[in-house]
């Protein structure tokens, strides 16, 4: 079985130990993943060789940066092949470019009669949004619910279509809990057909899958950097060009006008209309060597990489009683695995895996309707990336056993109280 | 598992099964109730004061982690009795030495969520009219996205 | 004369020679700034060895994020010396900042019949986003103008405040063309005494002037970190705690809430409130860095010091014949100096300036509106930083006057075209 | 130096300073005017067409840096004579080679003004009627901010 554990090596922070010298075993990437010495390099390089601001400055440094802050936005319309550079607009991360979208295509498009459709799956970034646009046009929202066996399927889409008629469809492409990825194709396919608009929340699956915007024919498209082992503090807006041109610009400010006068102003082209102010220069320039990291790797062995890890653990996880499994026991599945224990809370759960070394998340993972739907408020998610290893996984496996047994109850008694 | 032993130690696991006045009080003559939307964390706490403003009985009950549940325990059992210009002095970092084990600042909040409640509750009377304190104001860390 | 001259050997860019072997001398630091070897190691340091997604991650690596993420928050509290950290809001850059007022702010206390006054000195990130939300609520915008001197006295303030009486006085700190700063308590006093709300643009200000909003009594302050020897991709917003938290928030998504239902959301307390999606964690960290380097060095230091090497170009550029200085002879002087030549276009001398090594900025400096009022589409800006050196301001001079006789007309002829 | 002798070569400054065909044109047929608000640079370029299609007369005005006006006054010298399918033909590529030096993207903005004004020129009569081509549609390196 291949593995891609060499590529470890190419990660400082994964040599690293917790405390008394276990080994780290982060599993915690749906949050936010781990970087290459590549991509630090590539923001050390352009600190210390070549920064300038962007944008129309005509000495040395700044024709440098401003060529490689372009570039990058060339490399970002390849890896999530678009037909344009245009198309991509940087932004201050996914929450950022869904604000943009509900804003500004929101406003001009959207009035108290229409309904913004959303599964109960969404991260919050993905229903917030919509939420202050409704509180302010004053449409309404749907949310299409999760069946027992914690998939959607895409008959219930197609009937919410039927019944909503939405003016936006916004979904993810994966579930940041369920470990579900959804067909993204064919959904956007049927959200046309009954003319709705489409959004996809790519931030969960950009890392982790090939990703074809003009195949998935969608019209908004959004995903982080920090995920795919890009730096903080930078995102991705995809729009189709009509779409994004017919929009009015979303933030105020330098490089986003033609023309500025005291009476008002004239926005400038695409890019740059929605990129308001000084952009995150040197974290495009390192996102574009994240995705050059990443596709070199190649997504599909990444996935299948994942798959398997997450696969393993699902299995070795549902051996355990009283252990119930967040998501399907079959399922187009991606590296996440959430679960909850009867005898431990997801917080004790995570802070005694802690102190195994191993990093998962716990609480509710910014998705509270969905929470409320599955009837808990907190459960314990391990996110796999490619450079987990199968060790890690039964690591988790192991640990999780350890902690259900430690929580149980075991008919301990109170010491009365000392006085003082 | 330096930080493991640290804070589940036998005396909070042993407050977390066998919980000191959990459940209901009947009599009550203040309660309060909250959340930490952010963890599930869920508590209630009902007290009994003499006219004169003393604990004669302190019941919690709620939901969530070990931390948050077995401080709520330490805390009620530790009010009995006091007065409340004392438990108006018991401030955030007395509930946190309480409580023993070092805590994080992210689980520091699991520990604190009770003691919240229990400022509150003294300034909430089941019958209105019996409150003569004003509204809450407690001051300690900062409680990030807590209410 | 005491100098800082050796600060220069703790930033890697400034070693750096451009083309054919000339030193670089990098006078675009209006634009942006450089970074000591400090703050691009705790960029990597955080990289390497602890960076996770903070809040309510409980694994080591997160609490450590989280920990070192607040400290940041203190750190620029203190910075700017706000009486609670929570006033300290991390937003992408100084633009998105004042965006953040101006919709959240805005929408809420600006009406038809409010008045939004500014200074024709403004920056495009302090006029478009209130050109949008005058295009929104139907508010009015009123300019202050410029004198001929350049200057804008607090007599005019006084009386436009008198006139206009306006809801929100919104004005920078100093100005990125002209070189001088306001008087920013006087100003703020002023407007309180007339009901105004004050903004304060410090984009300017905060990397080069010892900065106290309490003094100040301002109301809002906004910087970005790139300015200050900080990362890309971060900026602050000061608030005073009342109005923050009597505002709605901005951006809708994970973080920024206390609870989300189906049927909509509570926001979360401040700072929490308004920071939506995942925060740039590392930039803040790196941030923290940049203060404490600045502040280790001491801002009077700095502002002493810009000011000696700024006087000391202007002195020497106005004996160029046929330059114009945009700016006033005597002034409350930053380290900014703008100019034009009869002869030769602000991109012609930019370009040749670059040939000599000297990186300098041509253009309106994203302040269309006073350029217009200046009756130039263009100038040429040298911005000093404390790294810079008396020598390259002379050698600033000695360059410009050699451009202005390049670029003087000689008595040229145009060969007859050669046919193909 | 590198750059500074390679952009500024001889008879890109003649060009600025002994332009060709600088000023307005008597009877021009043909017409357009467009700015670069972000560097200021401004250029006006004057037409004669025959009825064919030709180009009997160019002349062109304007302000702005050098690479700006000289560019126009060559690019007037070297269309006149051209039929409108030749200009129409003349892409971006072939403007930067006709200019001469090799610019940095933000300088080939300053040099393909005149260029996107002519292509505009060609498609706007001054005598509507005439105009039998449609809007303009030009492609070519993208030209960020400008319209
Ligand atoms: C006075 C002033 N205000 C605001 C800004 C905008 O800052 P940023 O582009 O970092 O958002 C700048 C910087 O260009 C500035 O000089
Ligand atoms: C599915 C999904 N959508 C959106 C987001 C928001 O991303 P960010 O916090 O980087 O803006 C996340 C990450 O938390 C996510 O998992």
């Amino acid at each position: 079985m291949p593995t891609l554990t060499h590529c470890r090596d190419d990660f400082p922070i994964l040599q690293r130990s917790v405390a008394d010298g276990i080994p780290l075993a982060f599993l915690d990437n749906a949050a936010s993943t781990q970087r290459p010495q590549s991509v630090i390099n590539a923001i050390t390089d352009c600190y210390e060789r070549y920064y300038a601001n962007v944008h129309r400055g005509i000495h040395t440094l700044s024709e440098e940066s401003t060529t490689r802050y372009e570039k990058s936005r060339t490399s970002l319309a390849r890896f999530v092949n678009a037909e344009h550079d245009h198309e991509i607009i940087y932004t201050a991360g996914a929450t950022a470019a869904i604000n943009t979208v509900a804003r500004s295509w929101g406003n001009e498009n959207v009035t108290a009669n229409d309904t913004i459709l959303l599964t109960i799956a969404e991260h919050h970034a993905n229903i917030v949004p919509w939420q202050q646009l409704a509180a302010s046009v004053g449409c309404r929202i749907e949310f299409l619910p999760l069946q027992d066996d914690f998939n959607i399927e895409t008959d219930a889409v197609r009937s919410a279509l039927e019944r909503f008629q939405p003016k936006m469809f916004a979904f993810t492409a994966a579930s940041n809990v369920l470990g579900t990825t959804f067909p993204v194709t064919e959904w956007t396919r049927l959200a046309h057909e009954h003319g709705s608009t489409v959004l996809i929340d790519a931030a969960q699956s950009a890392p982790h899958q090939v990703m074809d915007v003009q195949a998935w024919n969608a019209d908004f498209v959004v995903f982080s950097g920090h995920k795919v082992c890009g730096p903080n503090g930078i995102g991705v807006l995809y729009g189709k060009e009509k779409l994004l041109e017919a929009m009015p610009p979303f933030l105020g400010g330098g490089g986003m006008i033609r023309r500025v006068t005291t009476d008002g102003f004239e926005p400038a082209e695409l890019p740059d209309k929605f990129e308001a102010g000084t952009p995150p220069i040197v974290e495009a320039i390192a996102l574009e060597s994240a995705v050059e990291y990443v596709t070199a790797i190649g997504l599909d062995e990444i996935e299948k990489h994942e798959q398997r890890l997450a696969t393993h653990a699902d299995t070795g996880l549902r051996q355990i009683e009283g252990l119930r499994m967040i998501g399907p026991e079959t399922r187009d599945r991606n590296g996440i695995v959430s679960f909850v224990l009867n005898h431990a809370h997801s917080h004790d759960v995570a802070h005694a895996l802690d102190a195994s070394g191993i990093a998962v998340r716990a609480g509710h993972h910014c998705t509270m309707p969905l929470h409320r739907a599955l009837g808990t408020s907190a459960t314990t998610r391990a996110s796999f990336y490619f450079y987990n290893t199968m060790d890690e996984a039964d690591r988790l496996i192991a640990a999780v056993a350890e902690v259900q047994k430690k929580f149980a109850p075991t008919g301990r008694k109170r010491q009365p109280r000392s006085s003082g | 598992m330096a930080s493991e032993q640290d804070i589940y130690e036998e005396h909070v696991l042993d407050h977390y099964e066998d919980p000191y006045h959990r459940g209901p009080l009947n009599g009550a003559t203040h309660a309060h109730e909250a959340d930490n939307p952010l963890c599930g964390d869920q508590i209630h706490i009902d007290l009994k004061l003499t006219p004169d403003g003393k604990v004669v009985d302190a019941w919690f009950d709620g939901e969530g982690c070990v931390i948050s549940q077995a401080s709520a325990s330490m805390l009620v059992e530790t009010i009995e009795g006091k007065t409340l210009e004392e438990l108006q002095q018991f401030s955030a970092q007395n509930m946190l030495a309480l409580f023993g084990p070092k805590l994080t600042p992210n689980r520091q909040k699991c520990c604190l969520l009770s003691w919240r409640v229990l400022q509150s509750a003294i300034h909430s009377p089941l019958n209105p009219s019996d409150d003569e304190l004003g509204g809450p104001s407690f001051s300690g860390p900062s409680l990030g996205e807590e209410s």
